[in-house]
């Protein structure tokens, strides 16, 4: 029989992401900003800051399992420095491979960072 | 356990408990000397098995004020409540095909009522109020002349709500159709009668009270017909056929035996020990919401929503202490809590939801840290939370 | 046990065992320390339990041949024979109707597959030449389009017999019927594996082979659909639902972990002695014949006939000797086993029936006081015999 | 639930009476002798010998179990200095009573015993 997920499946990697969340808040005079959900209940906050076509900073505020908390931080590091087109190719897989993995029933936790980032672009554009 | 974990709080006494040193010393003879299979007529192992049988069962019987020949040795309330619910379903099914439960029963009921109902069973689950009351009234309102089984549990698991148990045996009674409760979590923890509660079947398990796992019982009034779910030896007067766990079931003997000798002296000791942890929870930590009724409740249960944080994030927050988000059976399930929101709490407020379960083991000193760690995990996440 | 029964010599161990000590002493900490709830997915307690029973389930599979994932814990042999013959016929009840049997199984096959009767199923039970050995020819030919199940034992409890599964394997494979082996008086003994006897489904039980009561499992080959009996929490794949028995499937793995390590050693010895056993018998006592296979047989098993006398009255009679006179399972039946009865043998000369099960503990010292005993006891009821 | 027959439920009269028989064997020059039967298979020859209406020695040979074998013992006692209406009137019921008792499942063993005065006594008259 296969074993239920555990906690203690979140590997330290993931686990780091979620005691020392990097990039939490808001950046101030942000260019984009936007609130993306996931069906059960998650929400993220993601807003940037770009200059260029680049993105400088971002920050998050998530309300959300361990998962989705260290998919969130992850998802802001991976988006410093990038161009928007580079940001816009990021999908939740890249979220969960930067995080050396996740469990299965987690990984549907992730695609909430994809939202964020899309939702936030589109923001962008708007403005 | 290795390392630092050796020194983990254990407030999950909802899950399982430890088995009491004194009941596996109770049981360990019965692994190696005393080994024999009770049904073994033949010779003094089996002998020795069976009146270590008798006698646990006339402990188990004496806790709930019924019959030894009233209980039924099970592997735990899981089967418990399978054999009584599709005991009496099957059993019935030429005299009604209707049952009677609530929203908030464990899901070795609902589940069962589900795999019924595929055959032509039609299940009543009855709403529960805010605190998680089920109403009597309902009950009486539920009951057609189909109705062949009515199976409300003693007290919740999670948020530990404990039911009007008599006024709905009452109703039961007056209307002749078969009671069951669920008081898996209520024995051992307050006092259960079977007759005054008007009880016709029940279930418990002794992993729940400081017993061994693999080993629960279903009290089945004398006289109650109900057809078998586990066929073959004949044991248990053919209604739970398999050889006899006997160390288990001398532990769960002894257990019972502890649970009675100590009475209510325990349960009013962790019941302090709660309200200690519930006075500290809410002066520290604002917007948090008792989950249950806040008096009819076990004396070892408090149940917090904790808003606009993830209950999973804050037990994971929460260092050296174990503590349950949810009923210890759903996991990896990704949904709030079926009992949290059965209360009419919305999903994302259900979804903060923290189970303290405490339990013999626990002081007050460990309630003070229970209470500064979860408010330390609490607040580092609503920081980082977009809510409110 | 109190004063002189200390030193009976058992000779029962198809009844049951005892758990040996390193099996005990696994367990242990099970019970206290490590006592979690392996559904607990929150905390160490749990990931403790869950890896206990991951590495258990590991040692049974390897045992017989599975993968860990095909293995399913229950609460003993009757409860698997119960889950495979109730879940295989509920599940496939709209493919067709028929199960094939035979006449010397368990009643654990026997009384559930009445039960199945009587909702409508078409039960085959193939009658066993004198030996006790089912014919896979007359398997064969009892398959009908309808037929979903063949359950057939590896090796007869009461007279040791050895059938040939994986003729009937093979014949249930090539015509697709699942077929389910109740294996619990094999594993252990005789080297068994799931996959070379083509076996879909296996029941077997600890404490029938020096591990605990109150757990056992069933072998369930990986694609095979079941319908659960017992439902609730969703454990072990949702296929039997239930806190899981940790420290018993803790023994239950350490158990296997023994037999295998042992592999056929202590099979060997025991088959000497039963050698020992049966050509003492036999030059001592006239008119004692062997039941079961001459050859085909469990090396722990003898099953003898003494003719004129009635088996309860020698098992009394032979002092200092746990010994049992007819399937453990059938006490305070008058009637002589229906396993001896399905040989062929006259219902008079049936009653004269004696098991003698050897076990790990028995030496040859015991032996040749068993034969001394027993020889005496027939002696002296013969004399009070108005047979022949 | 009820606990099931255990060997160790036979008292220790019955048991006397089975590890020391009184009377086993076949009385010499029988003016009775009978062989009875159960549906279950037990068998006892009663042998009888009877001077002026009253039954001298009784002796019996049995197969069955232990409460067969104690309830043929004790009817031989029991037999003993009666006169032939008075054993006719001896019960299954006064067997047990006079062996302290039998559990229940086993009260249907201690028939034989009262069969096999009637056929004795019947063969006595047929003489
Ligand atoms: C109310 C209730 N009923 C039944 C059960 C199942 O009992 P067991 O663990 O003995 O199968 C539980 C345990 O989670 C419970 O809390
Ligand atoms: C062949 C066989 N099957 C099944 C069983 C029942 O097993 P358990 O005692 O684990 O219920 C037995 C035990 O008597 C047996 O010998």
């Amino acid at each position: 029989m296969t074993r239920p997920f555990h906690l203690s499946d979140y590997n330290k990697k993931v686990l780091d992401h979620y005691e020392n969340p990097r990039n939490v808040g808001r950046v101030a005079d942000a260019d984009a900003e936007a609130m993306a959900g996931n069906p059960d209940g998650d929400r993220m906050r993601l807003t940037l800051r770009i200059r260029q076509g680049v993105i400088e900073a971002a920050k998050f505020q998530t309300f959300g399992c361990v998962a989705a908390i260290a998919s969130s931080s992850m998802v802001t590091e991976l988006l410093r420095g990038r161009t928007l087109d580079d940001a816009l190719r990021l999908t939740n897989r890249d979220v969960v491979e930067a995080l050396g993995g996740l469990p299965d029933v987690k990984l549907e936790c992730s695609v909430i960072a994809e939202k964020a980032i899309r939702a936030a672009l589109a923001d962008y554009r708007k403005r | 356990m290795t390392g630092n974990e050796e020194k983990t709080i254990y407030m999950d006494h909802h899950a399982t408990t430890p088995a009491l040193p004194e009941v596996v010393e109770a049981m360990l003879p019965y692994f190696t000397r005393n080994f024999g299979n009770p049904a073994s007529s033949t010779h003094e192992f089996g002998r020795v098995a069976c009146e270590a049988v008798d006698e646990a069962r006339g402990r188990i019987a004496a806790l709930i004020g019924a019959n030894p020949a009233e209980i039924v040795f099970t592997s735990g309330a899981t089967e418990s409540n399978n054999l009584a619910v599709r005991g009496i379903a099957e059993e019935n099914r030429r005299r009604g095909n209707h049952i009677v439960t609530c929203a908030i029963e464990h899901h070795a009921i609902l589940d069962t009522c589900e795999r019924l109902e595929e055959k032509g069973f039609r299940v009543t689950r009855l709403p529960v109020d805010r605190d998680g009351l089920v109403d009597p009234e309902a009950v009486k309102d539920a009951i057609t002349p189909e109705t062949i089984l009515i199976s409300i549990q003693f007290a919740n698991g999670e948020i530990g709500t404990i039911q009007p148990i008599e006024a709905i045996g009452k109703i039961a009674n007056r209307r002749g159709v078969a009671f069951h409760c669920d008081a898996v979590q209520a024995v051992g923890r307050v006092k259960v009668d079977v007759r005054k509660c008007g009880i016709d079947l029940m279930s418990i398990s002794a992993h729940k009270m400081y017993g061994p796992k693999g080993i629960g019982a279903l009290f089945l009034r004398a006289g109650i017909p109900i057809t078998p779910q586990i066929t073959g030896g004949g044991q248990e007067g053919d209604i739970r056929s398999g050889t006899l766990n006997v160390p288990a079931i001398v532990g769960f003997g002894k257990a019972c035996e502890i649970a009675r000798r100590e009475e209510g002296k325990e349960a009013a000791r962790q019941g302090r020990l709660r309200d200690r942890l519930r006075r500290g929870l809410e002066a520290g930590i604002e917007a948090a919401a008792l989950s249950g009724h806040p008096e009819r409740r076990l004396p070892n249960n408090l149940n917090f929503r904790f808003r606009w944080v993830d209950g999973e994030a804050i037990v994971q927050g929460v260092k050296g202490i174990a503590l349950s988000t949810g009923s210890a059976c759903s996991t990896g399930e990704k949904q709030a809590s079926y009992v949290i929101r059965a209360l009419g709490v919305p999903e994302e407020e259900a979804r903060g939801s923290v189970r303290f379960g405490l339990g013999r083991d626990n002081t007050e000193e460990e309630i003070d840290l229970v209470i500064e760690q979860v408010e330390r995990a609490v607040r580092r996440l609503r920081e980082m939370s977009p809510l409110p």
